[in-house]
């Protein structure tokens, strides 16, 4: 009942929200923020939280008077998950809306699709999910983890003793450039950690996948064989309800074999009944369940704006709001907007994170943060578990991938570039000044 | 860490248990001390013979344990509204009300789990319940210490059921098997091939690792070739029962399309929306009665075909009613519809997956064998589907409302000059077909996603069952579903979920060229009109 | 002499097509202009075309291309093709295969041989069907031929087994959404759900520069005027009336004698390729080619396109395609919380209140309008002929 | 002289033999062991009640339709020599052996004019690239103008197929058989919904026709057979009831039984 009744009024808020988006071009001498993700189509789903969490960081700023003096104006648009409409979109608010900065994009190739534009028109945008790495662009800042802040760690829990010192591993994925990248990545890692080949079992599967009987059987097979079994699980978004709903169905427990999740946070389980997952884990950089001031505030501003008291956070939300202040503290330091000295000014740039520490932007374009492992709790919350002691530096590009490895990305002189090649000391990609 | 456990367990088995209070400062302990050190307090809170440690054991379990951070109580806790109730767990004295982050539940992870629930089982060995000393005895399986062996030996004298001692059989082997002397050995052996339990198979293959007794290899070979030859053999059926209820999903999906599209030859592109509709509905239900989630499939069908078909009458009486006779301007109008209706769902209930509660009485599954168990929610589905097919076909074909549906869809101007309202008729029809779609998606709710683009995930499967089947035809619809979904779960275990989808569009796309109107088309002249 | 002829035979083909002369005119005008506007005019001034507008435009008009091929079959054959985003992708990706190799050792990787996700994936060696992607003259053959094969194919199974109505519509629908499946599989080799994207330049010019924004603005709006006047040429013939009665009475166009499958095939390959043609020219313009094309929605919204139109016009399905684009942008950018309801509408307004499509209601009327004012200029027209 | 399946012997000018066609629809048989023998230049009727096989038979000869059983013998005018068996082809081969049809419900091309559907039934190379690049010549036009008089549809002839009257359909129709050449035709109903006056101008018509063709006629109009004078063939239960002149067959106790359903 109250979820409708919130929803409804939902409705009219973005209603009015459409409104002020267009009116508020009038308006003058404005910093404009341009809002870039989708509200229909399949991406929907994740993406308009995001957009939610942009539209209240704008009005808080504004609450305390803005930046620079000016008033902060957002400019929303709906690439409706198509991935050319994204670099249309995006085109559209740099040349036509000249907004100064983009926070957007959910998945790799909208990303992939925008970053060309970004590249041509020199605009700045804030990539707010935890994705494959291997990029750093000289316009995009990346909030989200990068493989070495999510998955590594989740590994090294899942081998340890509190973790339940893992032996066997089934990598299951969606078929497409995250997932594959990482479980790359993550092979590598664990037979560096001995682990053999035949321990290893990786399955990929369609987007949107729903009927898991097979695989959530051949994987209840593979844990029978004795040893201590878990799976990594990279399946993205709407195939995860069915997954889990047939794990728990075949009876498979946290407990015989666990699924440590990177793509499944809070805002997923509000959309499943959690009551046979207990014990399921992700690995994140934040979780609504972490105990801070700044945490708590954040809840309370969050449920106020969306006018829900259920409502969840999670951690793309915690991206956006380090990338929204970090690159408010960017423009404040650096006395304009302009993207070249913003981005000259936010190296370093420090600010508090919701899990209680600090996130740092570092040189290419990466935050150093904590990584949280979490279990699920029957009321859709995580139960944090096990954190590194302070944080982890994101790596563009992964030390466990042979091509990779030799690269290197730092924006600050002398090598300014973002795929640097450590062995021919050519800085490939990008080719501008 | 275990034997302890366990001889904790004998003694108490044997001795009358003496009481024993808890720690002062266990609150303190379990919120600050270390993972390892709440391992030793779950061991020995769980296996102490005093009751109070015993029920703190099964709530910090159940995760119903919580600390009052003042004061570092061990207490429990229970929502008032905003607030929560705290009584004390020793005194059962009541704290008063606390704000959620007063209180701290006890930590727990999968390890404590496992370990509490083990060790707490075994106080289950003398219980009453089967099901409880099925879960004790799991526990001792293919863990080989003396103690467990003690204590397996010691049920088995008082153990009655013959499928619990032939699983305690299976234990004690398992130990023979490892320990015994050469002739135990191969007997241990020999009795394991008869096991479906995968203790027996991973015994036998630890075993058959590092032993070089011809004889006793011999043995082991055998058996693992029975238990292989089992595994096979239940694995097909396994295999086919996923096919089935694949099967039964499509033709659910598809079966309301079967009607709107099949018999009044609308390309109504808006049907997913229908079925997202009926699943919406069973959320809206859930919500609005909390308390009777067992009983809200049961209210939600009903509504769920009011609502859909409702939709439905709506739509054609505005929209399609214009249309008849232009198929195509069908297709491009309900695309239209299905935006709005998905736009709709978006703006009402948020774009967010809502959660839908799957009730008891149908989550889990029948065991069989422990080879082969069959998920509940699946074989209600099934059988769902089934009962859906059989009623529609019955109200086509003998009631009054059927024959005049079938007399418009056949010959309009004939069914009109006979006195039918035609227009009332059509209207009936589309509804009829939405409604189905709208119970469908009730049942589809158990087992997907139920959000804004739930329409869109089933909507082409279902045109592809529609007219693989031949359009115009029940049965195809029905034996084309099954045998779409059978196919695509034998082809995709050696080639992968997404070949074998493609392989099956194939398949389709060729057969249509064997058969270019469907599995079940009509001969000769009827072709022509 | 050569050129007057054409020029001639160009007239004859419009004669009796007063809507596609005024269609080509006002797209030749506004092609011209646009880029006036574009190039010529400083940015400072009111008056310039963005680039933005310029490749959007660019876009439209490949759009454009797409939805007079699908009415080449559809208006004219009544071969309802739910599947032909299928082969605009495929022209997309032999395109995008080019601009792939062109990339060269300017790859994240560097790497000289392997486009980047192949890098990433570790493969060792190019898969033998990216051969020869590097040539462009290779591509653009490759952009002709792998639709028309494949439309060949598909074509000859369906037509000569005399799929029809609503199941041939299915299987186009099934095989764009097996294509789609397969083309999201990393191990296909062609980028899974990334697709192509990250493209540096196309001939050695360089693809962000507004010049050769241009020059693909102004090759779209050539390449559809060319298929325009191809279509056109095809439906005036004595080939287009059969097609016609194919679409009104395929039976008793078989007892005159005609091979009805043999007429269907041709049309179907042609629209392939046009198709491909459009997916070509689509894809430096945006920049990145992915499985999401094929998905089968996006054919819908063709067929959408082509009704709205107003179908078995030719330009009204160029009108149409334009239309329903330039909507989208709008909506989505307008009121993007609520577009879909606008856009739902649309469909479902038009489609009850113009079933002929715009054409069809439009056109009658400057019909008639014209009839009364064009009389001189007809007669000039006819005297070139 | 050719064998029949039956030892039957065939006269050399047999333009079409059907021999013992039987075809089945789902058990039941529309055409039961027919034999049927049409000579060149013959005019021939055929009557039955529905569900006789009229139909089908026009279908199997037309190769819409594969027999389960027997053979259709046609004997082109070229090469008298060898008899091809049509049910080894399909429709478009049949009409361009020279079989024209003329459908039951009028089926002419009714987005295209008059003229157009005249000039699509032009005797010529049918492939679509001939079509491609096809231009209608001086002969071409002139024997579509004569057609057209002969049909009394000049002054329609811009019109659009479908705005025409039922009779004036039927007569198109007709003239679009005329312009294929052929040398056999069958003709399903042609009197269908016309008045008097026409109906007697189309059996003018058709008998005209028949001069250097074989035109075999469906009908149920007694009048119009009457004024067809020719053979007639009565097909009942898929085959041969009865054959002979009109006046034979009327007074044949069988057909009238058949015909009064005793």
């Amino acid at each position: 009942m109250k979820t409708i009744k919130a929803t409804l009024t939902g409705l009219s808020l973005a209603v009015s929200l459409a409104a002020t988006a267009n009116i508020a071009q009038a308006a003058e001498d404005t910093i404009k923020v341009g809002v870039l993700h989708s509200l229909s189509g399949t991406m929907a789903i994740s993406e308009t939280t995001l957009k939610d969490t942009v539209l209240m960081m704008i009005e808080k700023q504004n609450k305390e008077g803005g930046l620079l003096g000016k008033k902060l104006e957002p400019v929303v648009v709906d690439p409706a998950s198509n991935w050319p409409l994204f670099a249309e979109k995006a085109r559209e608010l740099l040349v036509k809306e000249e907004v100064d900065v983009i926070f957007g994009s959910w998945t790799s190739v909208s990303r992939k699709s925008v970053l060309p534009v970004l590249e041509e028109l020199n605009g700045l945008m804030f990539y707010p999910v935890q994705y494959e790495g291997e990029e750093s662009s000289k316009n995009v800042f990346y909030t989200g983890a990068a493989p070495n802040q999510q998955a590594i760690p989740a590994v090294d829990y899942l081998m340890s003793e509190a973790g339940g010192s893992v032996e066997r591993f089934v990598l299951a994925g969606t078929d497409y450039v995250y997932p594959r990248t990482t479980n790359k990545i993550l092979e590598s890692y664990l037979q560096s950690k001995g682990v053999a080949e035949k321990d290893i079992m990786i399955n990929y599967t369609p987007f949107g996948h729903s009927d898991w009987q097979t695989i959530v059987a051949d994987i209840k097979k593979f844990g029978n064989a004795g040893k201590k079994t878990a799976v990594i699980s990279t399946v993205n978004g709407d195939a995860n309800v069915p997954f889990y709903k047939e794990l728990g169905n075949q009876g498979i427990s946290a407990e015989d074999i666990p699924v440590i999740a990177f793509s499944v946070g809070e805002e997923e389980l509000s959309g499943i009944d959690t009551a046979p997952l207990v014990g399921h884990l992700a690995a994140w950089n934040y979780f609504m369940s972490a105990e801070s001031e700044v945490n708590d505030e954040f809840i309370d501003t969050w449920q106020t704006f969306i006018k829900d008291e259920e409502r969840v956070t999670n951690d793309p939300m915690e991206a956006t709001y380090i990338g929204f202040n970090m690159w408010a503290k960017a423009v404040e330091k650096a006395g304009s907007t302009e993207v070249d000295a913003v981005r000259d000014a936010i190296y370093g740039v420090t600010v508090p994170n919701l899990t209680g520490g600090t996130a740092v932007m570092n040189t290419n374009h990466h935050l150093t943060k904590p990584v949280l492992i979490g279990e699920i709790q029957d009321d859709g919350q995580f139960e944090i578990v096990w954190e590194t002691s302070g944080g982890v530096i994101g790596d563009a590009w992964t030390d466990f991938l042979p091509e990779s490895a030799k690269i290197i990305a730092d924006w600050t002189s002398p090598v300014k570039c973002g795929n640097y090649s450590l062995e021919t000391g050519v800085c490939s990609g990008q080719k501008y000044e | 860490m275990k034997v302890l456990q366990r001889l904790a367990v004998l003694v108490m088995l044997c001795l009358p248990s003496l009481a024993q209070a808890l720690p002062d400062d266990l609150g303190q302990q379990l919120l600050k001390g270390s993972w390892t050190e709440r391992e030793q307090l779950a061991s020995t809170l769980a296996s102490s013979p005093d009751a109070l440690s015993l029920k703190a054991a099964q709530l910090w379990l159940d995760g119903e344990l919580f600390v009052l951070k003042s004061s570092k109580q061990l207490v429990l806790s229970v929502k008032e509204d905003k607030r929560y109730r705290v009584t004390d767990l020793v005194s059962g004295a009541d704290l008063g009300l606390h704000k959620k982050r007063a209180i701290k539940k006890v930590p727990l992870n999968n390890k404590l789990r496992g370990l509490l629930r083990t060790t707490l089982s075994l106080q289950n060995l003398q219980s009453p319940n089967k099901d409880l000393r099925r879960e004790a005895i799991e526990n001792l399986l293919g863990d080989t210490s003396a103690e467990s062996l003690a204590l397996l030996n010691q049920v088995q004298q008082q153990e009655q059921n013959t499928d619990l001692q032939a699983l305690i059989a299976t234990g004690l082997a398992v130990d023979a098997l490892e320990s015994g002397t050469p002739q135990e050995q191969i007997k241990a052996a020999q009795q394991l091939g008869d096991s479906n339990h995968p203790v027996a198979a991973q015994a036998l293959l630890a075993q058959q690792a590092n032993t070089d007794d011809q004889a006793l290899l011999a043995a082991i070979n055998k058996s693992l070739a029975d238990i292989e030859q089992r595994r096979r053999f239940y694995g097909a059926i396994e295999n086919t029962f996923f096919g089935l209820s694949l099967g039964s999903v499509l033709l659910l999906s598809a079966i309301g399309l079967a009607i709107t599209f099949g018999v009044m030859g609308v390309i109504n592109m808006a049907h997913g929306e229908m079925i997202m509709l009926g699943a919406y509905t069973t959320f809206v239900v859930q919500s609005l009665l909390p308390d009777h989630i067992g009983a809200s499939l049961f209210i939600s069908l009903p509504l769920a075909f009011l609502v859909a078909g409702a939709t439905g009458v709506l739509i054609e009486r505005t929209v399609i009613r214009h249309l008849y006779g232009r198929p195509l301007e069908t297709l491009l109008a309900t695309f239209g519809v299905s935006l709005i209706l998905q736009q709709a769902v978006r703006s009402i209930f948020s774009p967010l997956n809502q959660s839908v509660i799957t009730p008891e009485w149908m989550s889990g599954s029948i065991v069989i064998n422990e080879m082969l168990s069959l998920t509940v929610n699946r074989v209600v589905v099934i059988g769902f589907s089934l009962a859906v097919f059989l009623g529609l076909l019955f109200v086509l074909k003998y009631t009054r409302a059927g024959l005049s549906m079938r007399a418009v869809t056949q010959n309009r101007a004939m069914a009109s000059s006979m006195g039918i309202r035609t227009g009332q008729v059509d209207a009936l029809t589309f509804g009829l077909g939405s409604g189905i779609a709208g119970i469908a998606g009730v049942a589809l709710s158990q087992l997907t996603n139920v959000g804004p683009n739930l329409g869109q995930n089933y909507i082409i499967d279902s045109f592809m069952v529609v007219v693989f089947g031949g359009v115009g035809n029940l049965w195809g619809t029905f034996v084309a579903a099954m045998g779409l979904g059978i196919v695509n779960k034998f082809i995709e275990p050696w080639a992968g979920a997404v070949i074998a989808k493609i392989l099956v569009l194939v398949f389709i796309i060729l057969f249509i060229q064997k058969r270019p109107r469907g599995l079940f088309a009509l001969k000769g002249r009827a072709i022509e009109s | 002499m050569t050129t007057k002829l054409q020029g001639g035979s160009v007239t004859r083909l419009l004669l009796n097509d007063r809507g596609g002369r005024w269609f080509l005119a006002t797209l030749a005008i506004a092609t011209v202009l646009v880029l006036a506007l574009n190039l010529l005019v400083p940015e400072s001034s009111p008056l310039h075309v963005s680039t933005y507008m310029v490749t959007l435009l660019g876009k439209y008009l490949c759009y454009g291309l797409l939805a007079l091929a699908l009415d080449l079959v559809w208006g004219y054959c009544g071969i309802l093709s739910l599947g032909h985003g299928a082969f605009f992708a495929l022209g997309g990706y032999a395109m995008g295969m080019y601009l792939m190799r062109q990339i060269g050792d300017r790859g994240v990787y560097g790497n000289p041989d392997l486009p980047d996700f192949m890098v990433f994936l570790d493969w060792q060696t190019l898969p033998w069907y990216w051969q020869g992607f590097d040539q462009f003259w290779f591509a653009a053959l490759m952009v002709l031929l792998v639709p028309g094969v494949l439309a060949f194919l598909f074509g000859w199974l369906a037509f000569r087994s005399r799929v029809t109505g609503v199941y041939l519509s299915i299987i186009t629908q099934a095989l764009t959404y097996a294509l789609m499946l397969m083309f999201f599989q990393n191990d296909f080799g062609f980028g899974g759900n990334n697709g192509l994207t990250d493209f540096k330049d196309i001939l050695g010019f360089d693809l962000q520069a507004d010049s050769t924004r241009a020059v693909l603005f102004l090759l779209s709006s050539l390449a559809l005027i060319a298929g325009y006047l191809l279509c056109r040429a095809l439906v005036n013939s004595r080939y287009g009336r059969v097609l016609v009665a194919v679409r009104d009475a395929e039976s008793r166009t078989r007892f005159l004698g005609y091979r009805v499958e043999h007429f269907k095939l041709l049309a179907f390959v042609v629209s392939a390729m046009l198709a491909g043609i459009a997916g070509a020219l689509y894809v430096p313009q945006v920049g990145i080619i992915n499985p999401g094309e094929f998905s089968p929605i996006n054919s819908i919204e063709l067929v959408i396109w082509v009704a709205i139109g107003g179908r078995g016009t030719l330009f009204g399905a160029v009108i149409g395609a334009l239309m329903v684009s330039y909507a989208k942008t709008w909506f989505t950018g307008a009121f993007p919380e609520v577009w879909l309801f606008a856009l739902g509408a649309l469909f479902v307004v038009s489609t009850l209140w113009l079933p002929k499509g715009l054409v069809g209601v439009v056109g009658p009327v400057l019909e008639r309008w014209r009839t009364h004012r064009q009389q001189p200029a007809l007669k000039e027209v006819a005297d070139h002929g | 002289m050719v064998e029949s399946t039956h030892g039957k012997s065939i006269p050399d000018d047999t333009l079409l033999y059907l021999d013992s066609v039987t075809v089945s629809f789902d058990g039941f048989k529309a055409l039961n062991d027919l034999s049927l023998l049409i000579r060149k230049g013959e005019l021939r009727a055929m009557i039955g009640p529905n569900g006789a096989g009229k139909s089908t038979m026009m279908d199997v000869i037309t190769g819409k339709t594969r027999p389960d059983e027997g053979k259709v013998l046609y004997r082109q005018a070229d090469n008298s020599s060898a008899d091809t068996d049509l049910t080894r082809f399909d429709e478009a081969a049949v009409a361009n052996m020279g079989i024209g049809r003329k459908f039951q419900k009028p089926s002419v091309i009714e987005s295209l004019t008059v003229w157009e559907n005249l000039e699509l039934a032009l005797a010529g190379r049918r492939s679509p690239f001939a079509t491609l690049f096809h231009r209608i010549d001086q002969t071409d036009e002139q024997k579509i103008s004569d057609t057209l008089d002969l049909i009394h549809l000049a002054e329609r002839r811009d019109d659009l197929g479908a705005n025409l009257s039922h009779g004036q359909k039927q007569w198109l129709e007709i003239g679009m058989l005329l312009l294929q050449e052929p040398e056999l035709l069958l003709v399903d109903e042609p009197a269908a919904g016309m008045t008097d006056e026409e109906t007697f101008r189309t059996a003018d018509l058709l008998r005209e026709i028949a001069r250097e063709r074989s035109v075999v006629v469906v009908e149920h109009d007694m009048e119009f057979i009457r004024a067809l004078d020719c053979r007639v063939t009565v097909l009942h239960e898929g085959h041969v009831l009865a054959e002979g002149s009109l006046d034979h067959v009327q007074n044949n106790q069988q057909v009238i039984d058949v015909y009064l359903g005793r």
